[in-house]
C-alpha cells in the first residue's frame, strides 16, 4: 500500500458515499452535503494523480494541482448558489423540498 | 544541546496531546454546555500552547517560530471570543 | 516534443475566437458596472458586435477551409490551452448568435426596466445571464481543453439555473433547484472522467488526447463517466425528469434560451468527445446504448407531450423527445466508420437536427409566451381565437412544428432524411422505426394545437394584453430559419465537414 | 508521515463522511462536515499539495462550512416535514448497488493507472523562468493556463449575479442578510475590532508570497472576505446595498483588468494573455493585485446571499 493508493481508495469510497447520499437523502441541503463529499472524492483523485506525477524536484505535478484550486473555488460558488435557492424556496413556500406533491401540481 | 531540545519537544508535545485527550473526554462526558466549554477551552489553549512550545526548537528559523506563536495567539483570541458567545447563548436558552 | 501535425499548429486569424468567447463576458462585466437600464444597452451592443465576430470567424473558416486553432498565451498544449474551431463549432456559434439575437428582440418587451425605476431585478438579471449563457456556449464550442470545458459547463449551469426561476414563484424555484443539483452532479462525473484521462495520458488537450488514446479499461471508465454526466445535463431519457418543469415554468424568453440552446451545450460536448476523443473506444455496441436511450426518449417524450393539458409543458416534453433524435446519429456514425464508409452526411444530418430544433423550439416557446399573454392562460383545450388574434404567431408555431415533424423543405426534413439514409446504409432499420413513429406522434400534437387555435373565438372575447408586432416577427424569423434550413444542402460546400479530424478523406 | 498515519487519516475521513451521510439531524451532519474539511486539508498535505491545502482550508472547509452551518440553522424549521419523505427500501438498495459499483470501478481505475505516471512537471520546470514567478502553481494559474483563472473569476461573478437574481423584487438594490442586532460591546464586536487588522496583514502576506511560495490571491482573498464578514456579523458595519457604484467597481476590476492585460498581450506579445519578455512577473502581480479585492468582495457577497432589505432610507 502506498500513500497514493490509500488516498485513491479513500477517494473512491467518498465518491460512492456522496453518490448514495445524493440519491437517497430527500432534503436538498443533505443532497448538497453529499454533492460536496462526492466533489471532494473527485478532487482527491486529482491530487493522487498529481502526486504520482512528482518530478523535476516538485512534490507533485503542478498542473493538476492548479486545476484543483480552480475546481474547489467553482464548487464553492455552486454550493453558495444552491444554498441561496434553498433559502429562497423555503421563504416562498415554507418548505424546502424537491417533491412535486408540495408544489402546485399541474 | 540537541538532546535537551529533543527532550523538550517530546515532553511538551506529549503533555499537549494529553490535554487534548482530556479535553475531548470532557467534551464527550460532561453534562452541560458550560462545563463542556470549560473542558474544551482548557484543552485547546494549553494543549496547543504546549505543542507549539515543543515544536519551537525544531523550526530552524526565527520567522517560522514567530509564525507558530502567532498561530497559537490567534487560536487563543478566536476560541476565547467564540466560547463567550456560546456561553451567552447557552445562558439565554437553557437546554 | 510532440507531433507537429498540421492539426495542432496555430492558424492565422484565429485570435477572433478569444473575442467570440470573451466579448459576452466583457458585456456581463460592463452591464454589472453600469447597471440599471444600461444593462440592456450593453447587451445590445454586445449582441451586435458578437454577431459580427461570429460572421468574421465563419468567413475566415470558409476562406482557409481548415479548422482555426489558437494557443492562448502563446503556450502550446499540453502545457497551454488551445482554442479550436472546426465546421461543427462554427455552425453552432452561428445558430446560437441567431437565436440569441431573436430572443433579445423578443425579450425587449418583457424585460425592459420599468419607467421610474433605476434598476429592476428581472431585466438586470435577464440581460446579464443572457450574455453569460452566450459566452459559455461559445466557449464550449471552441475550447480544445477538457478542463476548460468543465469550467464552461459550470458557467452555463450558473447562468441557466437562475433563468428558470426569474419570476420567483415557489414551483419555479423548486424546478431551478432540481435542475441545479442534476447539473452539478453531472459536471462532477464529467470532471472525474477528465482527471482520469489526465492520469493516463498526461494531457487535457482534445487533439493530443485523440492522437494518443488507446482502447483500455481506464479510457472506457472515463468515457462512461463523462458521457453519463453530460447526459444528465442534456436531459436524455431517463435523466430527463428535471427538464419539463424547469423549461415550462421559466419566462418565455428564458425557456427559448434553455430549451433551444443551453441543453445543446452538453450535447455538443458528447458529440465532440465521441467523434474526436474516443473514436477508438466508441464501439458500435456502446453507441447502440446511446441511441436506445434516444429512441426511448423519442417515443416516451412524444407520448407524454400528447397528454399534456398546457401548451408550455407540451413544448417542454417535445424537447425531451427531440433530444432523443440527437443521439440516433451515434450508432450510425460508428457503424459507417467501422465499415469504412463516409460518415460525413450523418454528422451533417445530426447537426442540421440540432440547428433546426434550436431555432424551432425557441420559436415555439416564444410563440407560446405570446399566446399566454394574449389569452391569459395556455390551456390547450381553450386556445380558441388565438389564430385570429395572433395570425403571425400561430403560423410561426405551425411552421416550427412542421420542422420538428420533418416536413419538406424544413431543416428537420433534411436532417431526418440524412439520418434515415445512414440507417439504411448500415441496415439498422430499428432506428428508422423510432424516427418514423416519433414523426407521427409529433405531427399529432402539432395538429391538435393548430386545430384548437384555428377555432373561432367566443363572442365578445377580447385580448388580455396586446403584444408588440416586433415580438411576433422575431418568432416568425426564427420559425422561418428552421423551416427554410433545408435549402442549406444546396450550398456549394458542406461547412460542417471543414476541419473534422475524424472524417475519412 | 508514515503509511500508518495515512491509513488512520483516511479512515477518520471516511468515518466523518459516513456520519455526514447517515446521521438524522442536518445540523449534526454539517457539524461533521466541518472537521471533515479540516482533516481533508491534512490529506492534501500528505499528497504534497500545499497550495491546495491552503485553498481547501480557506474555501473548502472555511467558507463552505460557514455557508452550510448558516443554511442548516435557517432551514431547521423545514426539516421535520422533509424527513417524512424518506426514500423506499428498493431505492436505497439500488442506490447502494450503484454507489458500490462506482466505488469499485474507481478503485480499479486507480490500480490501473500507468506505473510511469505521465507528468507535466518537467515541462513546467523548463518554462518556469519565462514566467518570472517561482511558485510553479502560480505559473500554471497565471501564465500557462491563465484562461482558466480568468474564467474562474467570471464564474464567481456569474454565480453572484445568479444569487442576486433570487432576491424578492421589493428588496432589489438593498442590502443582503438580516440587520444585525449584536451587542456593540459584546465579545463578537471585540473580536471584530481586534482581528481584522491582523487578518488583513496575513491576507496580504499570503497573497504576496504566492508568487514564489505556496499561497496566492484566492487564499488571501478568502481571509479578507472572512474579515469583512466578521465585521458585518458583529454589526460594526452593515452589509453594503448591492447597487452601490463602488461595490460594482470592486466586483469587476479584477476580471476587467485580467481581460485588458490579455488583449494587451495580443498587441504586444502576439497572443491573448501572453506577456512580453521581461514584463511577465510585473503583469502577473498586477493581475493578482487587481483580482484580490474583486475576489474578496465576491466571495463575501456569495456567502451573504441575495439582498433582503431596503438599502436606503426612503
Amino acid at each position: 500500500m502506498t500513500t497514493t493508493t490509500i488516498f485513491g481508495f479513500c477517494a473512491a469510497v467518498l465518491v460512492g458515499l456522496g453518490l448514495y447520499g445524493l440519491i437517497v437523502n430527500p432534503q436538498p441541503l443533505r443532497k448538497l452535503l453529499a454533492f460536496n463529499l462526492m466533489g471532494n472524492g473527485v478532487f482527491l483523485i486529482c491530487a493522487v494523480i498529481a502526486r504520482r506525477g512528482a518530478a523535476a524536484g516538485m512534490g507533485g505535478d503542478p498542473v493538476p494541482q492548479a486545476l484543483l484550486i480552480t475546481a474547489i473555488v467553482v464548487a464553492f460558488a455552486a454550493s453558495a448558489l444552491a444554498v441561496a435557492l434553498m433559502l429562497r424556496l423555503s421563504e416562498e413556500t415554507g418548505a424546502c423540498s424537491l417533491s412535486s406533491t408540495r408544489g402546485e401540481g399541474d | 544541546m540537541t538532546a535537551a531540545a529533543n527532550l523538550l519537544t517530546i515532553t511538551a508535545v506529549l503533555a499537549g496531546a494529553f490535554f487534548f485527550l482530556a479535553g475531548t473526554v470532557g467534551l464527550l462526558r460532561f453534562p452541560d454546555t458550560l462545563t463542556r466549554l470549560h473542558a474544551l477551552t482548557k484543552a485547546d489553549n494549553l494543549g496547543l500552547g504546549l505543542v507549539v512550545l515543543g515544536l519551537l526548537p525544531r523550526t530552524g528559523s526565527v520567522v517560522a517560530g514567530f509564525k507558530l506563536i502567532l498561530v497559537w495567539l490567534l487560536v487563543l483570541l478566536a476560541s476565547s471570543a467564540v466560547s463567550q458567545l456560546i456561553a451567552r447563548n447557552a445562558r439565554r436558552s437553557p437546554p | 516534443m510532440l507531433p507537429t501535425a498540421p492539426t495542432i499548429m496555430p492558424t492565422a486569424g484565429a485570435s477572433l475566437l478569444t473575442v467570440a468567447v470573451l466579448l459576452p463576458f466583457f458585456g456581463v462585466l460592463f452591464g454589472l458596472l453600469l447597471g440599471g437600464r444600461n444593462a440592456e444597452r450593453v447587451a445590445w451592443a454586445t449582441i451586435v458586435l458578437g454577431v459580427v465576430t461570429v460572421l468574421a470567424i465563419s468567413r475566415s473558416l470558409l476562406s482557409t477551409r481548415a479548422a482555426l486553432i489558437y494557443h492562448l498565451g502563446g503556450w502550446a498544449p499540453p502545457l497551454g490551452i488551445a482554442l479550436r474551431a472546426d465546421g461543427l463549432s462554427v455552425c453552432m456559434m452561428l445558430v446560437v448568435a441567431v437565436v440569441v439575437a431573436a430572443v433579445a428582440v423578443y425579450a425587449h418587451a418583457d424585460f425592459s426596466t420599468p419607467a421610474g425605476a433605476r434598476e429592476a431585478r428581472g431585466p438586470f438579471s435577464f440581460w446579464l445571464l443572457l450574455l453569460a449563457v452566450w459566452g459559455s456556449l461559445n466557449l464550449i464550442f471552441v475550447s480544445g481543453d477538457i478542463f476548460t470545458l468543465y469550467v464552461a459547463l459550470e458557467l452555463l449551469t450558473f447562468a441557466g439555473a437562475p433563468l428558470v426561476s426569474l419570476d420567483g414563484r415557489g414551483e419555479t424555484l423548486q424546478a431551478a433547484l432540481r435542475y441545479l443539483l442534476f447539473a452539478l452532479a453531472g459536471s462532477m462525473f464529467y470532471l472525474l472522467g477528465a482527471f482520469l484521462l489526465y492520469g493516463v495520458y498526461g494531457t487535457l488537450d482534445i487533439a493530443l488526447l485523440a492522437s494518443q488514446i488507446k482502447a483500455q479499461p481506464v479510457t472506457w471508465a472515463a468515457a462512461a463517466l463523462m458521457t453519463a454526466g453530460l447526459l444528465a445535463k442534456t436531459a436524455l431519457f431517463p435523466l430527463h425528469l428535471w427538464l419539463p418543469p424547469a423549461h415550462a415554468g421559466a419566462p418565455a424568453a428564458a425557456s427559448a434560451l434553455l430549451s433551444g440552446l443551453v441543453i445543446k451545450g452538453s450535447w455538443f460536448l458528447v458529440l465532440r468527445l465521441w467523434l474526436d476523443v474516443f473514436p477508438v473506444t466508441a464501439t458500435p455496441a456502446a453507441a447502440q446504448w446511446l441511441a436506445a436511450f434516444g429512441a426511448s426518449a423519442i417515443i416516451i417524450g412524444n407520448c407524454v407531450a400528447l397528454r399534456q393539458a398546457r401548451l408550455k409543458l407540451l413544448i417542454a416534453y417535445s424537447t425531451v423527445a427531440q433530444i432523443g433524435y440527437l443521439f440516433l446519429m451515434f450508432p450510425l456514425v460508428a457503424a459507417l466508420d467501422a465499415s469504412r464508409l463516409a460518415s460525413g452526411p450523418v454528422v451533417t444530418g445530426g447537426l442540421l437536427q440540432v440547428v433546426s430544433h434550436a431555432t424551432a423550439k425557441a420559436a415555439m416557446f416564444m410563440a407560446a409566451g405570446l399566446i399566454y399573454a394574449t389569452l391569459g392562460h395556455d390551456r390547450i383545450a381553450d386556445l380558441r381565437g388565438s389564430a385570429r388574434a395572433l395570425p403571425l404567431t400561430v403560423t410561426a408555431f405551425v411552421l416550427a412544428g412542421a420542422s420538428l415533424v420533418g416536413l419538406p423543405p424544413s431543416g428537420g426534413f433534411v436532417a431526418k432524411w440524412l439520418l434515415l439514409s445512414g440507417a439504411t446504409a448500415t441496415a439498422q432499420w430499428w432506428w428508422m422505426l423510432a424516427m418514423l413513429a416519433g414523426g407521427l406522434l409529433t405531427s399529432a400534437y402539432v395538429f391538435i394545437v393548430m386545430v384548437r387555435s384555428l377555432a373561432p373565438a367566443p363572442a365578445g372575447w377580447t385580448a388580455k394584453r396586446r403584444v408588440s408586432a416586433y415580438q411576433q416577427w422575431a418568432v416568425m424569423a426564427l420559425a422561418q430559419c428552421s423551416f427554410l434550413l433545408g435549402f442549406a444542402v444546396l450550398l456549394p460546400i458542406d461547412i460542417v465537414q471543414i476541419g473534422r479530424t475524424g472524417a475519412p478523406p | 508521515m508514515s503509511i500508518a498515519t495515512h491509513i488512520s487519516l483516511a479512515l477518520l475521513l471516511l468515518g466523518l463522511a459516513f456520519w455526514t451521510i447517515v446521521v438524522r439531524d442536518t445540523f449534526s451532519a454539517v457539524a461533521g462536515f466541518i472537521p471533515y474539511g479540516l482533516l481533508l486539508t491534512s490529506a492534501w498535505l500528505a499528497l504534497a499539495a500545499i497550495d491546495v491545502a491552503l485553498t481547501e482550508a480557506a474555501i473548502g472547509a472555511g467558507l463552505t462550512g460557514a455557508l452550510l452551518i448558516a443554511a442548516a440553522s435557517r432551514l431547521h424549521k423545514t426539516e421535520i416535514a422533509a424527513r417524512a419523505e424518506q426514500r423506499g427500501t428498493i431505492t436505497r438498495i439500488l442506490a447502494a448497488i450503484l454507489a458500490t459499483t462506482m466505488t469499485a470501478a474507481i478503485m480499479a481505475c486507480i490500480l490501473r493507472l500507468p506505473d510511469r505516471a505521465p507528468t507535466l512537471a518537467p515541462t513546467v520546470a523548463r518554462h518556469l523562468a519565462q514566467t518570472g514567478v517561482g511558485n510553479p502553481i502560480t505559473a500554471v494559474l497565471l501564465s500557462f493556463r491563465a484562461m482558466d483563472t480568468l474564467l474562474e473569476a467570471i464564474v464567481l461573478l456569474v454565480g453572484l449575479i445568479a444569487i442576486w437574481s433570487l432576491a424578492p423584487d421589493r428588496a432589489w438594490g438593498g442590502r443582503p442578510g438580516q440587520a444585525q442586532t449584536e451587542d456593540p460591546k459584546g465579545p463578537l464586536a471585540y473580536l471584530a475590532r481586534v482581528l481584522p487588522p491582523i487578518g488583513i496583514v496575513i491576507a496580504i502576506y499570503i497573497f504576496w508570497v504566492g508568487a514564489d511560495h505556496p499561497g496566492g490571491k484566492f487564499q488571501g482573498a478568502t481571509i479578507l472576505a472572512a474579515m469583512w464578514l466578521l465585521v458585518m456579523m458583529s454589526g460594526l458595519s452593515d452589509a453594503p446595498a448591492i447597487d452601490r457604484g463602488w461595490l460594482r467597481f470592486l466586483l469587476i476590476v479584477g476580471p476587467a483588468a485580467f481581460i485588458a492585460v490579455g488583449f494587451l498581450g495580443v498587441v504586444v506579445a502576439g497572443a491573448f494573455l501572453s506577456y512580453p519578455t521581461g514584463f511577465a512577473k510585473l503583469l502577473i502581480v498586477l493581475i493578482e493585485a487587481a483580482l484580490l479585492p474583486s475576489l474578496a468582495v465576491t466571495l463575501a457577497l456569495l456567502l451573504a446571499g441575495p439582498p433582503r432589505r431596503p438599502g436606503r432610507r426612503a
